[in-house]
């Protein structure tokens, strides 16, 4: 593994919190700090609404953070301006998890690809409607398509438009919000195949959010487990499903479902107990403490840093 | 919310005194002045003038009447020498606002129904009936709509009285003919963003759940469309219940509407200045609390800040 | 070569050919963008084809109507006033035994121009400052909007008469009033729609694309707001028309002996009891231009709205 | 068992400018009570429209059932008027959306609109109606459900979206469950409980599921019957063990063979399709996976094939399973790569 | 609702009550500004006043008839007149003396009471030197109460119509101390003013009604038959007219559109309202140097077909002015027109004399082409102004073949640019402040305060002072006529035509005077037996 370069995306201390109302606070992400390094697939799973999605917004600029910051490239992506934020702009994309929502509804399916296009001047004419086939069937689309209206696509053709047009300007990192959810096994494999390819080619580099642990096991360089706005663990994605340290972890793994209607049957899963607590006024202590079979008193009491207990292996645990 | 509040009444405040000076100075750049009369002297005039103090500096001028106007002071009219713009307003208001708020709730009730009914019966017969009442509302005015009623309803079937207003069989055509024109731009807008929304997703769901067409009418569309019909309702409130000049001349309704026309004709400066500072406020207070219902009929419209 | 059972199924049938992926490559057609899918699409609606075909065939009349009779719009003829419609005046005459048909479509031509020119101007101001005040939000919305409240309030009417004197009477100071009192509505409008709008989220994958504001708010926030846009455009047409008509009223219209359809239905109000043509020839055409608008405008909208279709 | 629901022949199109998208081709199945059926296919193939028909939610226009009928309970819904359809929709079926976020009204609390349907269907007060929206919420594994029945859709995070349109269709106990891609938002802990939930609900109220999932994990955990289809059309169809252990149509060897395992290495590429499903403007007038079937014979591409039942309950619609056929060895299979995980 | 308004109950009763009492209901289309006698100016207030106040004198149909002074004396020189005035009461009880009367001329007078009539008062002694200011003594002003009910006025000149002017509203009798005691507010409502006039004001609902009820003090009570009137306030004439029709009303003006109707009806009535029209051409504008000549405008007069124009612009309603000076008005012993009868211009066009007085302008202007003579008519918003124009813009092209521009603007705009001189020609009216053809005539003297024509001739100017100043009204007469054929033939106006009003009234309407000077209508001697 390659942990020794610069990284390409640092995040510091970030937070982004939400106001909800009546003085309440969401702390949808709390003091994250990840680095991702060029060239590399950092997954990122964990509970749903534990704040992945506002991570990678974050990141890519849709929010402000609450605090701490971003560096694309050793620069503060927030801090960005004119040319610079330009570059920016076309360098990080972002494949949305909300396919339909996503897609202006009045556009057509060729211009919606050809936005990045033309905001970037990358192609012009002949040239640009001809990326544009090139990149419907990248993802398995056909020409035929381009003249279409989203609301005219099934949900997994929506979200391969949303997958080409990602991909339309040519970005070195990309934020993949459960790029394949939506899609079926074979377009999900075609799809992986596709972005694994263009990575080795083009040296790209993705943060990779999905709930199929198998498929972010596979795209995967390391592996960052987020539960209720921090990340709990981080290790090389190898080392996650072998072993997994953070109880949290753990459980998730136990839980995915298997293809194979007789494992399923059989298959013995460690069942979180108890309420996920919310992110409005979160616990103090550990936040996974309750749901946890190894708790401690000091889990209740005492937030878990993010530490190396082994070699490129950190965990936010009370037991290590 | 409550500092949002706050911040939007220091800024109207300042808005109201922007728009005080602006009118102060304009009114008095159109030609002519108060006095001008076809049979009076100049020396006459001078008389008028140094009465009503148009003989000190302008800027002198523009601090009394600012002066005068936080004490809630409008001042004399020019034109009515013995009554003051407070009372014009505390006397014409009632009628206009009583006329306005008619018409208001007769338009937004009538206008919001005949745009739903025509979004749910688009291109068919309903449609068009609702699309020919819209047209009619624009494209006859009001000094084509109230005489035309006058004629048919007191002259040829006699039942009701043709002009003023004392009593409810007064209102009924004057507020009819008052509302056309804001049921026609209602009933389209509503239309339009009925269209908006019949085929967005969630009304899907909506009837997923087993809801019938109204049901999901009143609490799913609505909502979703109505936002454009209550940003003209702001405007429009403020303008009916501040009276309108042609519907009251012909109904002969002692409102303001005329004060804002004949003030000007008559360069009644104080006139004018009253008028403009009450209608803006009102207008000010209408979209203000415009902007509040955006955020309370589409959460994700937060005005008030981050 | 389709044969009706499977016993007539020939071996021949059976071997194996593979995958022939490239077949499948669909033919496309020429790709085209909302736009022209849209003018496609309002093409095939009939009642918005009418609506085109009337206003084109009115402004066709405004240009040649005039000269279709021997008549011209400014000659006046005692002997012949408030005559009624007949074979020699098509539409009658007026109090000053005006030819009715000449001037109505003299009259086309101010109206028409004032009606369409005014709108197109609120609706492109309009829009321009409400999708910058909606987009923007925060402080430019708050200082925009007070501008347009001010707007709002000062009396229309001082405004017009100081651009009157300043710049004359005519067609275009008439115009350029009309617009500084109209676009204030849209505006409004158009923000409410676009503040309503921009929290979705083909705008947040718009921004992270690059997309300059500009192009966020034309490309993505205003096609989406277009319904309501083409309404309020299609109403502010007759309200130009009127407007010009009340304006004529105090002294601020066109100059005489020119005449609009809205002057002339407010000459005719007055004597619709007794000279009724008077008032309905004139109404006549303002309500058909209206009709017309408005099919085309909800033939537009529907056109617009690719979710929308019959 | 008793039959639920049958569809016979459903045909459905779509009209649009460029000509007619024949989504669904000729879809016929049964569901019984209390049973789980899932249907699993190419992304477009038409799963979500032959889901939305049974409930008649196709938008019309431009959508057109053209042919086929529906038949719940005994009686063909193609052929009820709305008002009938009312009281079906919400109370005896009920759908999850594929697409949470747009399917949710953004004007609207969550809590109001699961609200909504127990209103209508079981004829609650708002207030108690409110108390059984926050106990569904936290049946989906909502945490802080008081507090989140008074939020909007927008600010819950896409899984939560997701477990509210389910607590949605959950809310009234339907007898059929149609859920399009129920869990593709969920984390595996909470897709976990989510299908434990499903799976209660079946035994307590015998509700029978149609599950639309891409998830072949999903399926192998909930699912007793499997459809698989293609372009449009149902090309093969069996017991869950028929269809993983024993399938018999290439597309489903290659949807087996596509799916990533727990140990898959990195450096290999995912076995895939190659090339994309036929256009449905003008779908092939033979077998429509011909063009991608390593397999293809000339009768694939001239003719479709009638569907050959090759066990209890197990059909294929290939020409392969045709007695003049040549044998091919299935590359997918009981134990073949799939079953060392 | 309103909480003002009657309920339909109570205007039931109240029409059980119109079957006793005697009412006259007709509408006025403007609220009543002001009734403040001495700040008046309007034709409403002059009506109302009429009837609510009574001056030293009363006219009726022309004729000066006693007022509140019994009777009265002039000196020999007419500069000095005493008036004995009757016990009257005011409608608080007090009596109306002397003193009322001096201190309403006063106060006319007063610059700080800035009324726009003060002119009126001008004839007095020192009026117009204390409302300028020249003098800020009071006392120097030529009127004098004697005592309680002997009143004296000394005049600068002799002033033939002085009776009859002090009708005007002006000098209506106001009482000192309850002018002070109600200060700014004095005559704001029906409160605020005494009345000692056959009628008081009941009630003043402003811009909707005002309620007159029978004055049971008033001196004459027995000669007023009505015991109310009630004017509601209608701005437009269509909406009183379809009032009228719908039995709301028991008289009104018929719009121009009806009088056809009306008039085969055997309905329509006629009356002049005083006003009349004309084309004032401002002789001294640079660059256009046909507006001051004589000619020219001759020609201008001569195309001008005034009886097309009236049937055109005016339904037919209205006289065609074929001289300057309104016929109605009084000469030194019947109507000034029977006395001196006169046609400068004739009723239907004359091209051939217009095109004569063209070649002669044109021949000193040095022009060869009448199309070179440009010039703007001025004109404004009133209601028919712009057909007005534009007749007139259709006559000269057709006649002289000159073109003729149109600018419209609003009212008060066009005063203003009058004031300043700021025009070619422009569409102007005078209506008259009393009974005497001077009213029209002294307009056009050098310096006149409404002379922005630039004309100025020294003749004119001579037969206008002695007119003025001579005692001999036969000569006097004979002057103003001598000036008025001067003003015709040289002078900068084309008179267009002399007003008309068409009205109609119920048949049981009985006793309406319809004016031109003065309070119109005067309805204080009407009758509305049979009125159901
Ligand atoms: N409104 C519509 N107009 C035109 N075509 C449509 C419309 N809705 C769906 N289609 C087409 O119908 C076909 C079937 O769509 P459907 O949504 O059923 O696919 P699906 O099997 O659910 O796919 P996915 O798994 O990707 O959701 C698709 O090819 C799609 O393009
Ligand atoms: N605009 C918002 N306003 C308020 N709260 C928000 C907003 N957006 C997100 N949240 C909250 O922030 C938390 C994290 O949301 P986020 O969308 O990042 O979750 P996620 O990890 O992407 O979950 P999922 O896997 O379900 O998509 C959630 O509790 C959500 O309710
Ligand atoms: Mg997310
Ligand atoms: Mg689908």
């Amino acid at each position: 593994m390659t942990v020794e370069r610069i990284p390409l995306v640092e995040i510091k201390n970030l937070k982004k919190y939400f106001n909800v109302g009546r003085g309440a606070v969401l702390k949808a992400v709390d003091n994250v700090n990840l680095q991702i390094i060029e060239g590399e697939t950092l997954g990122l799973v964990g509970e749903s609404g534990c704040g992945k999605t506002t991570l990678g917004r974050t990141i890519v600029r849709l929010y402000e953070p609450t605090a701490g910051q971003v560096l694309f490239e050793g620069k503060n992506v927030h801090k960005l301006t004119g040319q610079q934020l330009k570059e920016f702009n076309r360098k990080v994309q972002m494949i949305f998890q909300d396919p339909y929502a996503s897609l202006n509804p009045r556009m057509t399916v060729g211009d919606i690809i050809g936005e990045g296009i033309d905001i970037h001047g990358l192609y012009k004419n002949k040239e640009r409607t001809d990326r544009i086939y090139e990149l419907l069937s990248l993802v398995g689309l056909n020409k035929e398509h381009a003249n279409r209206f989203p609301h005219e696509f099934s949900g997994g053709q929506r979200q391969r438009i949303g997958i080409a047009r990602a991909l339309a300007v040519e970005p070195k990192f990309i934020v993949a919000d459960e790029p394949i959810s939506a899609l079926d096994v074979s377009i999900q494999a075609q799809v992986i195949n596709l972005l694994m390819e263009l990575q080795q080619k083009l040296k790209l580099t993705y943060i990779f959010i999905a709930h199929d642990l198998s498929m972010v096991k596979y795209v995967s360089d390391r592996i960052a487990v987020m539960y209720l706005g921090h990340v709990v663990e981080l290790t090389t994605s190898e080392d996650l499903h072998n072993r997994p340290l953070h109880p949290y972890t753990q459980a998730l793994l136990s839980a995915i479902p298997v293809p194979d209607p007789e494992t399923e049957r059989k298959k013995e899963r460690i069942l979180l107990e108890g309420d996920v607590p919310s992110p409005i006024n979160p616990p103090k202590g550990c936040r996974f403490a309750k749901r946890c079979r190894y708790a401690k008193p000091i889990c209740t009491e005492q937030q878990p840093e993010l530490k190396e207990v082994e070699k490129n292996h950190f965990v936010a645990c009370h037991l290590y | 919310m409550a500092r949002y509040i706050l911040n939007r009444l220091v800024v109207s405040l300042i808005t109201a005194w922007f728009l005080v000076t602006i009118v102060f100075f304009l009114v008095r750049l159109l030609p002519g002045d108060p006095f001008l009369s076809e049979k009076v002297t100049p020396e006459i005039k001078q008389n008028m003038m140094e009465y009503y103090g148009f003989d000190k500096p302008l800027h002198v001028q523009y601090i009394t009447y600012i002066s005068n106007l936080l004490k809630g002071d409008l001042g004399y009219s020019l034109r009515y020498r013995n009554r003051t713009v407070n009372e014009v307003i505390a006397q014409a208001f009632p009628y206009s606002a009583d006329l306005g708020i008619r018409a208001v709730i007769f338009a937004t009730i009538v206008g919001i129904s005949l745009g739903i009914i025509a979004a749910l019966n688009r291109n068919k017969p309903l449609d068009y009936l609702s699309m020919f009442i819209a047209i009619v509302g624009v494209s006859v005015p009001g000094f084509v709509i109230g005489p035309l009623l006058q004629y048919i309803f007191s002259i040829k079937l006699k039942l009701l009285p043709v002009a003023q207003w004392k009593g409810f069989a007064y209102t009924i055509m004057p507020t009819f003919a008052l509302s056309l024109g804001s049921i026609a731009l209602m009933a389209r807008l509503m239309r339009a963003s009925m269209l908006d929304v019949v085929n967005q997703d969630y009304i899907k769901t909506a009837k997923s759940k087993g809801l019938s067409p109204s049901q999901i009418v009143w609490r799913h569309q609505i909502r979703n469309a109505i936002l454009p019909v209550i940003t003209v309702l702001g405007p429009v409130t403020a303008t009916l219940l501040t009276g309108t000049f042609v519907i009251e001349q012909i109904f002969a309704i002692p409102g303001l509407g005329k004060f804002y026309i004949l003030g000007i004709q008559n360069l009644d400066y104080s006139m004018v200045l009253g008028m403009t500072v009450f209608y803006g406020l009102f207008l000010i207070a209408a979209n203000f609390i415009v902007d509040i219902i955006y955020g309370f009929i589409d959460p994700r419209i937060r005005i008030a800040g981050k | 070569m389709m044969q009706n059972s499977a016993g007539e199924l020939s071996q021949e049938l059976f071997t194996h050919v593979g995958k022939n992926i490239s077949e499948m490559e669909a033919i496309a057609r020429p790709s085209i963008t909302y736009w022209q899918d849209a003018w496609r699409r309002l093409k095939q609606n009939k009642a918005a084809m009418l609506g085109l075909i009337i206003i084109i065939l009115y402004t066709f009349l405004a240009i040649v109507g005039p000269y279709m009779t021997p008549y011209d719009y400014r000659t006046t003829n005692p002997s012949e006033i408030n005559q009624p419609p007949s074979a020699r005046h098509w539409f009658g005459t007026d109090s000053l035994g005006r030819d009715l048909w000449t001037r109505t479509w003299m009259g086309a031509r101010v109206s028409l121009m004032i009606g369409f020119v005014a709108a197109l101007l609120n609706a492109v101001i309009g829009v321009l400052v409400g999708g910058i005040s909606g987009y923007f939000g925060g402080k430019v919305d708050m200082i925009i909007m007070r501008f347009v409240d001010i707007m709002y309030a000062i009396p229309y009417m001082i405004i017009v008469i100081l651009m009157m004197v300043v710049l004359g009477q005519g067609i275009m100071p008439l115009i350029l009033a009309l617009v500084i009192g109209g676009w204030v509505g849209m505006a409004r409008l158009v923000r409410g729609q676009i503040l309503q709008l921009k929290e979705q989220e083909f705008v947040l994958a718009a921004k992270v694309l690059g997309a300059s504001h500009s192009r966020i708010i034309w490309k993505h926030l205003i096609p989406n707001a277009m319904g309501v846009i083409l309404v309020n455009l299609t109403m502010s047409v007759p309200s130009a028309i009127f407007t010009e008509a009340f304006l004529s009223f105090i002294g601020l219209g066109v100059v005489p002996p020119h005449s609009s359809w809205g002057q002339l239905a407010s000459y005719g109000a007055q004597s619709f009891r007794v000279y009724p043509y008077q008032l309905f020839i004139p109404a006549f055409f303002i309500s058909t231009t209206m009709l017309s608008l408005n099919l085309l405008g909800d033939g537009l909208r529907d056109a617009l709205d690719p979710r929308l279709r019959s | 068992m008793e039959k639920l629901l049958e569809v016979k022949d459903l045909e459905v199109s779509f009209k649009t400018y460029a000509g007619e998208i024949k989504a669904v081709r000729g879809v016929s199945f049964d569901v019984n009570k209390g049973e789980t059926v899932a249907i699993v296919g190419e992304s477009g193939c038409g799963k979500s429209v032959t889901a939305q028909s049974i409930m008649r939610l196709i938008p019309m226009p431009p959508g057109i059932i053209k042919k086929g009928s529906i038949i719940f309970e005994g009686r063909d819904i193609t052929k009820l008027s709305e008002r009938e359809m009312e009281y079906v929709r919400g109370s005896e079926i009920s759908m999850v959306f594929q697409d949470p976020m747009t399917s949710l009204n953004p004007t609207m609390k969550v809590g109001a609109q699961i609200a909504e349907s127990l209103i209508k269907h079981q004829k609650m007060k708002p207030k108690q109606a409110r108390e059984k929206a926050i106990e569904i919420l936290k049946l989906v594994g909502i945490p802080n459900a008081e507090k989140r029945v008074n939020q909007y859709p927008h600010e819950f995070s896409g899984g939560m979206r997701q477990r509210a349109m389910i607590a949605i269709a959950l809310a009234c106990n339907p007898k059929l469950l149609i859920a399009d891609e129920p869990t593709t938002a969920l984390d595996v802990t909470i897709q976990a409980q989510i299908l434990d939930l499903m799976r209660d609900l079946q035994k307590k109220l015998n509700t029978a599921i149609i599950i639309i999932t891409h998830n072949l994990g999903v399926v192998a955990n909930l699912a007793e019957r499997v459809l698989v289809m293609y372009a449009g059309k149902i090309i093969e169809r069996g017991s869950l063990d028929d269809i993983f252990y024993n399938s018999r149509h290439p597309y489903t060897w290659g949807l087996l063979m596509s799916v990533p395992t727990p140990d898959l290495d990195k450096s290999k590429r995912l076995a895939s399709i190659d090339g994309t499903p036929p256009d449905l403007f003008a779908p092939p007038v033979g077998c429509p996976f011909a063009a991608r079937c390593e397999y293809a014979m000339k009768i694939c591409y001239e003719r479709y094939p009638e569907e050959f039942t090759v066990g209890d309950g197990h059909s294929v619609a290939c020409w392969l399973m045709h007695p003049m056929a040549p044998k091919v060895k299935p590359p997918v299979g009981k134990g073949v790569t799939l079953h060392d995980g | 609702g309103c909480s003002k308004q009657p309920t339909n109950q109570a205007e039931g009763v109240q029409q059980q009550e119109q079957l006793k009492e005697k009412e006259l209901v007709f509408a006025i289309g403007a609220e009543v500004p002001n009734l403040d006698p001495q700040k008046a100016t309007d034709t409403y207030a002059i009506m109302v006043g009429n009837a609510v106040f009574e001056g030293l004198v009363r006219v009726y149909d022309g004729k000066v008839y006693p007022g509140m002074a019994e009777k009265w004396e002039v000196s020999e020189d007419k500069m000095t007149y005493t008036f004995h005035l009757r016990d009257a009461k005011w409608s608080d009880g007090s009596p109306v003396t002397a003193y009322d009367f001096e201190y309403a001329i006063k106060r006319l007078l007063a610059p700080e009471t800035a009324s726009e009539y003060a002119f009126q008062g001008y004839y007095i002694v020192n009026g117009e030197e204390y409302n300028t200011g020249k003098i800020t003594d009071p006392n120097q002003v030529g009127v004098k109460a004697l005592d309680e009910k002997t009143l004296e006025i000394k005049l600068n000149v002799p002033v033939k119509y002085f009776e009859s002017l002090l009708n005007f509203i002006s000098f209506m009798p106001v009482k000192q101390e309850f002018v002070e005691k109600m200060g700014e507010k004095f005559a704001a409502d029906a409160d605020k003013l005494l009345y000692n006039g056959p009628f008081i004001l009941k009630e003043w609902k402003h811009e909707q009604e005002l309620i007159l009820e029978k004055n049971p003090n008033y001196w004459n009570k027995d000669a007023i038959k009505l015991d109310r009137v009630r004017i509601p306030i209608v701005q437009e004439v269509n909406t009183a007219w379809q009032m009228y029709e719908n039995g709301e009303l028991d008289f009104v003006g018929i719009p121009p559109e009806f009088v056809e109707q009306v008039k085969n009806e055997g309905k329509a009535l006629f009356y002049y309202d005083g006003a009349e029209f004309y084309l004032q051409f401002n002789v001294k504008k640079d660059g256009k140097p046909w507006l001051a000549n004589e000619n020219f405008r001759k020609a201008v007069g001569f195309a001008l077909d005034r009886e097309d124009y009236i049937k055109a612009v005016l339904g037919g309603v209205s006289d065609p002015a074929t001289r300057y000076v309104l016929p109605l008005l009084s000469g030194v012993e019947k109507k000034f027109a029977e006395e001196y009868p006169y046609e400068f211009y004739p009723k239907k066009a004359d091209p051939a004399k217009a095109k004569e007085y063209l070649d002669k302008a044109l021949k000193e202007l040095n022009l060869s082409d009448p199309s070179k003579i440009k010039f703007e008519l001025l004109t404004d918003d009133s209601s028919r102004a712009k057909m007005s124009a534009e007749i007139i813009q259709d006559m000269l092209r057709k006649n002289l073949g000159i073109e003729m521009t149109i600018k419209q603007v609003p009212f008060k705009q066009r005063l203003e640019l009058m004031n300043k001189s700021d025009y070619d020609v422009v569409f102007a009216g005078w209506g008259p402040d009393y009974d005497d053809p001077m009213t029209y005539l002294d307009l056009w003297v050098t310096g006149g305060g409404h002379n922005n024509t630039g004309w100025s001739n020294k003749e004119y100017d001579e037969l206008i002072k002695f007119a003025k100043t001579t005692g001999d009204f036969k000569k006097r007469a004979d002057a103003m006529f001598e000036a008025e054929k001067l003003l015709l033939e040289k002078g900068p106006i084309v008179p267009v035509y002399f007003r008309q009003r068409a009205w109609t009234k119920k048949d049981y309407v009985t006793g309406l005077v319809r004016n031109f000077i003065g309070a119109d209508p005067d309805f204080i001697y009407a009758d509305v037996e049979g009125k159901n």
